[in-house]
């Protein structure tokens, strides 16, 4: 055990720093959609022109096939710089083009992964449905194969970009009559087809950033289809498997400059001296560092392994927690001022809104309890 | 003694109920149709402890709990409490100034149609002009509407019962609040089916369920006995109000929150009700504030 | 609504305080159960001679056949008194007795109900099992018809006053082969029988006032049998319903007495200066009145309707939770003389570790959850 | 950057694991047998960094959780401390005494066969001598006794990183006795039926599980990451440190109240082992506590 970084290690931060110092944009990503994904492409394509997109992805893709305690190392400083969120580039970075390298084709990964990487192609989600909520395996999306295509029927909801997206990853039921995770294929769905209607979703935060998605007989090659017919269960699940490596750390790194700011503005207007205020604080920051060390402790098992370990279940049930305590405490912080809130305000109130999802999205924090007990504990299944 | 409701309570609790159904229910929320304070006149609930009318306020209590379960306008607290304590001073619809120190800008709730506003602290209640040319702003419940004003002349009641009468209504409010997303979140959990079966037989969403039920009893007992008490004009009512504000409070807020999460995706969203109970839970915990150190005091 | 007593009411009442205040024993009882049984017997006696024994039971069995109100009126003046825990005394008087007067033969109740009144029979209970905790339905000891007696073979647990009892109440299955509910029967087992062993279980606290009961071959007459053969679980359920009456009148005025003791602590030791203790005890007040208030709106709905509303589980689960937080705040208040805590100490420690036990017996916080969500909100069983 | 345990780590981890189940079982912690400490002073763990041994905090840590886990004695813990920063002026056991004020009456922690007490305060750790006549009182903590002295000639050390160190220890105890608790629950939680499945299967008691999980889970990375940085001499050890046992004393209780509540009725006995882990948990609180200020101060 050791928390050092190596010399190699150190000079490489040193350069993230420097570079994200002198190019982090000094205005803030725009809040409207349209803006705001000429705003993400352009960033993103200014990273990979300097080297900084994909960092562990292969070079063989456009990546810089560095080590992971180097990407973790980018992430920490460009979370610690206020670089901007990669907005639209999301999906395609964390999870698409993960999922791509992991299970894909050479000519599916030659395609898409460059393309990710430089931001020329954004992606979005496509799991989740009306009736498939923590039932994932619930999917009813339907692939019918005629010749060398799949024709798609059914919808899909909660999907983050869908309005600007050029390809999604789309889990369809490609096997009639299979039931729950068989029968399932994970495959890239072309967004400009036609048959797609995209109806945004209002969120009681005020935002229109996801979206229910519709498929009326549209066409996708079987070329797209990622990891083999049938095996969509087991595809998608490889991603998510990736989330729990290092997909928290951006996650990691706010928590601990929130709860700096909270500390400081409890300080400034004096509701430190509350005990309770004071003492939830101490609190926090303990379990920031905590969120800190398991990451890290994740990550060495990564490095050391290939894998996330048994406990990635537990960060993510932690930071979705803990994220949800930071963002009340700064809602109290703020008092009567909460009054104020409005659609559209960015600052915390909508934050604190928006939170509600970090116990929902991606598996609620039932579910995320029923799997700590069952991988981790090894209690009998409930479901 | 007897905290059951009695047959005419229960009577005007099931007409305020089945009105609210059908003229004012929660999804309308946050557009309320132009005539509906008049039809909020002519039920009677303006000025239901006012010189004329007479009911108790246990009775006031439990129909202000009906019509704060359906998120209905914040200015009929006020307006009721003004009826009853400046019956000589109003007419119509009176909104809701939130306390302030002289001379920063009070914040005036549910301002739309109303030219005078009432302002609660602890130690009484005073009835201000409001200016004619103001800006109406949204606040968080998107019920509410807010205006800002400078202080003008205002008449005050000195009466310790008065600011205890508008805490009362407004913990009536939140237990309302509390029941209606209790409510929510069962009927879903009824509705909503995952893994083949309604998500309401899963111990985890039936244990949230649960505590919803026990917030919103224990809140709603306190509540009763805290307007039999301001009725009987105890010693006690003082503390028995602000435990019921508080109990209320929190009920409102848990539930709100729980019910979001009972609900999942969709409770995230604009076009969904849940949201509604939420943000109108927010809103109360600056409605007469229950006093922590009230709590503590050495009871009678 | 009104909380007002009546003219006679508030006479009744001050005649109990009367009483009481004149009557109430100076010395403690005693913590040694050898001569705890002695005081037990002897102050009961004085209660019953005195005319407050079985205040609403019925008067031709010793009762004085008053109001529910009247007998609610006499728990809360006795609990204010400081009057002595009833002891050895208290399954007959609030689960035996009850269950008898409501299930009872005439000659059952004629025989029983005077002595328990008198404290000359001492009662205990039988419901659970090792294999038959929360799961009351499992039970497993079975009594084979032989003549006119049950042949009782098994073991019952958690038996308090099982030494020293003189009867129990005894749910066994008298069906051979009967599953869960049905097949049962509530019978009354004389503890002096050949053929039982009680073996002493110690708690974490120290005391050893419950047993493990175990029986063979003990014979019962059939005619002990309680509301007929095979309708144990029926009978065994109207004694749950009465305790979800008036069974909370002690423990509510308790609380009451507790919060504000601790109120007086913090003071005292400048605790309450720290902002959390004092918000915990501002909390706890406030749920102690609504506590009552419930009770009080319980006791309404079974004057009003003759039986608890469904409201009673609420009372319950609430009671238990706000009980341990109550002896939290104790154990917390105490600080670092917590650590002198010895077996047989009886201080706030000691109430804090029996007080475990408040959301495990008599149906687990779980148990109680499920039946709030089933019962109050009418979700789905989920066993 | 490497937060799992090494090779050597993991070795120790095992073999002292391996040892506690064979020689010093939880089961046993309330009875010892007597020549249990010439045991643990032969298998080096009451010196383990002293000079000469010499080993890193991080695998200390790691070895004092296991010990932690069986509910080792709590002299240890001391002996383990003042080994390292007074070596000169001891051998064999030290007791553990907790911060007083003069001319208060020290308390000093598992007494027997202990010539000498360690006293930490946030400053620095001094050591005290024993009277000879002195009583030996039970703890709450059955494995635990005590004794009360007045204050003798002491040595003391000023070096910041010894107070850290002990606290370091007591949290390594701390989230030891959180694992303890949480597989003692989880392997009853299988093994126990009720309506014909494993109590286990019911989301109620998997959750109560799932989160004991979460608590030791995040209490022992943060203890790693503890002693990793006073291994470093980091700016930021006493912070992360205070953390570790903040974290790791939660843990402890909580989960010591949680498995008490999945086992039910058999929980609450003396004989069930339990109850052990809760009462260990209460002692550890008052160990080397974690200042709740030091956590808000500025991160370096």
């Amino acid at each position: 055990m050791d928390i050092g970084f190596s010399v190699e290690e150190t000079r490489f931060r040193e350069e993230c720093r420097d570079w994200l110092h002198a190019n982090v944009p000094a205005e803030k990503r725009p809040l409207d959609a349209a803006d705001a994904i000429g705003f993400d492409k352009a960033w993103q394509r200014r990273l990979f022109d300097a080297g900084w997109a994909g960092i562990n992805w292969p070079a063989d893709y456009g990546g810089r096939g560095l080590s992971i305690v180097q990407q973790v190392i980018w992430l920490e400083e460009y979370a610690k710089a206020h670089a901007p969120w990669i907005g639209a580039n999301f999906v395609g970075i964390n999870h698409g083009g993960p999922t791509l390298i992991l299970n894909a084709s050479e000519e599916q990964k030659a395609y898409h992964l460059p393309r990710i990487l430089k931001g020329e192609a954004i992606w979005c989600q496509g799991f989740s449905e009306p009736g498939a909520g923590s039932d994932l395996a619930g999917i009813k999306t339907r692939g019918r194969i005629e010749g060398d295509e799949l024709v798609v029927n059914g919808s899909k909801i909660w999907t983050s970009f869908a309005h600007v997206a050029d390809w999604q990853e789309l889990v369809l039921r490609t096997e009639e009559g299979s039931q729950r995770h068989a029968g399932l294929s994970w495959a890239i769905c072309d967004m400009h087809a036609p048959g797609i209607t995209v109806r945004p979703i209002r969120k009681m935060s005020g935002q229109t950033e996801f979206a229910e998605v519709f498929y009326d007989d549209v066409r996708i090659p079987l070329s797209n289809v990622v990891g083999g017919l049938g095996n969509g269960w087991k595809v998608a699940m490889s991603t998510l498997s990736f989330e729990r490596g290092t997909g928290f750390i951006a996650e990691q790194v706010k928590a601990g400059q929130e709860i700096a700011e909270l500390v400081t503005t409890a300080r400034a207007n004096g509701m430190i001296k509350d005990d309770r205020i004071a003492d939830q604080l101490s609190q926090m920051r303990a379990e920031v560092a905590a969120l800190r060390a398991m990451t890290y402790r994740n990550i060495s098992e990564v490095v050391r392994t290939g894998q996330p370990g048994p406990e990635a279940s537990v960060i993510r049930l932690f930071t979705a927690e803990l994220g949800q305590r930071l963002e009340r405490m700064a809602v109290l912080l703020i008092g009567e001022d909460l009054i104020d809130f409005a659609y559209g305000d960015d600052n915390a109130v909508q934050d604190y809104l928006r939170g509600f999802a970090s116990t929902i999205a991606g598996g609620t924090a039932q579910i995320q309890r029923d799997i700590i007990g069952e991988r981790l504990l090894g209690l009998p299944k409930s479901r | 003694m007897d905290l059951t409701l009695n047959d005419e309570q229960e009577a005007l609790r099931t007409a305020t109920a089945d009105w609210c159904r059908d003229h004012m229910p929660l999804e309308g929320a946050r557009s309320r149709p132009a005539g509906l304070w008049g039809d909020l006149e002519t039920m009677g609930w303006t000025g239901m402890t006012a010189p004329g009318l007479d009911l108790d306020h246990a009775t006031e209590a439990v129909v202000f709990s009906e019509l704060g379960r359906v998120l209905a306008p914040i200015g009929l607290i006020s307006t009721a409490a003004a009826h009853r304590w400046f019956a000589d001073s109003i007419d119509g619809k009176v909104a809701l100034a939130l306390p302030a120190d002289e001379p920063r800008d009070m914040r005036v709730l549910d301002p739309g149609g109303a030219n005078v506003a009432l302002m609660w602290t602890a130690g009484g209640l005073r009835l201000f002009d409001m200016p004619n040319d103001r800006t109406h702003a949204p606040t968080i419940d998107p019920s509410t509407d807010q205006s800002r004003q400078e202080w003008t002349a205002s008449v005050g009641t000195k009466d310790a019962a008065a600011p205890l009468h508008l805490q009362l209504l407004a913990a009536a409010y939140a237990v309302g609040c509390a029941d209606a997303a209790r409510d929510m979140a069962a009927d879903y959990a009824k509705l909503r089916h995952q893994f083949d079966r309604p998500i309401g037989w899963f111990q985890a969403l039936k244990h949230i369920c649960s505590d919803m039920a026990v917030r919103a009893a224990v809140a709603r007992s306190q509540l009763h006995y805290a307007a039999c008490s301001l009725d009987a004009r105890d010693t006690d009512a003082a503390f028995h109000i602000a435990a019921a504000k508080r109990l209320g409070d929190q009920a409102a807020l848990d539930n709100g929150r729980a019910n979001i999460q009972v609900h999942g995706g969709i409770g995230m969203t604009d076009e969904a009700a849940p949201h509604l109970c939420l943000k109108r839970a927010h809103l109360l915990q600056f409605i007469a504030p229950a006093d922590a150190a009230l709590l503590l005091e050495d009871a009678a």
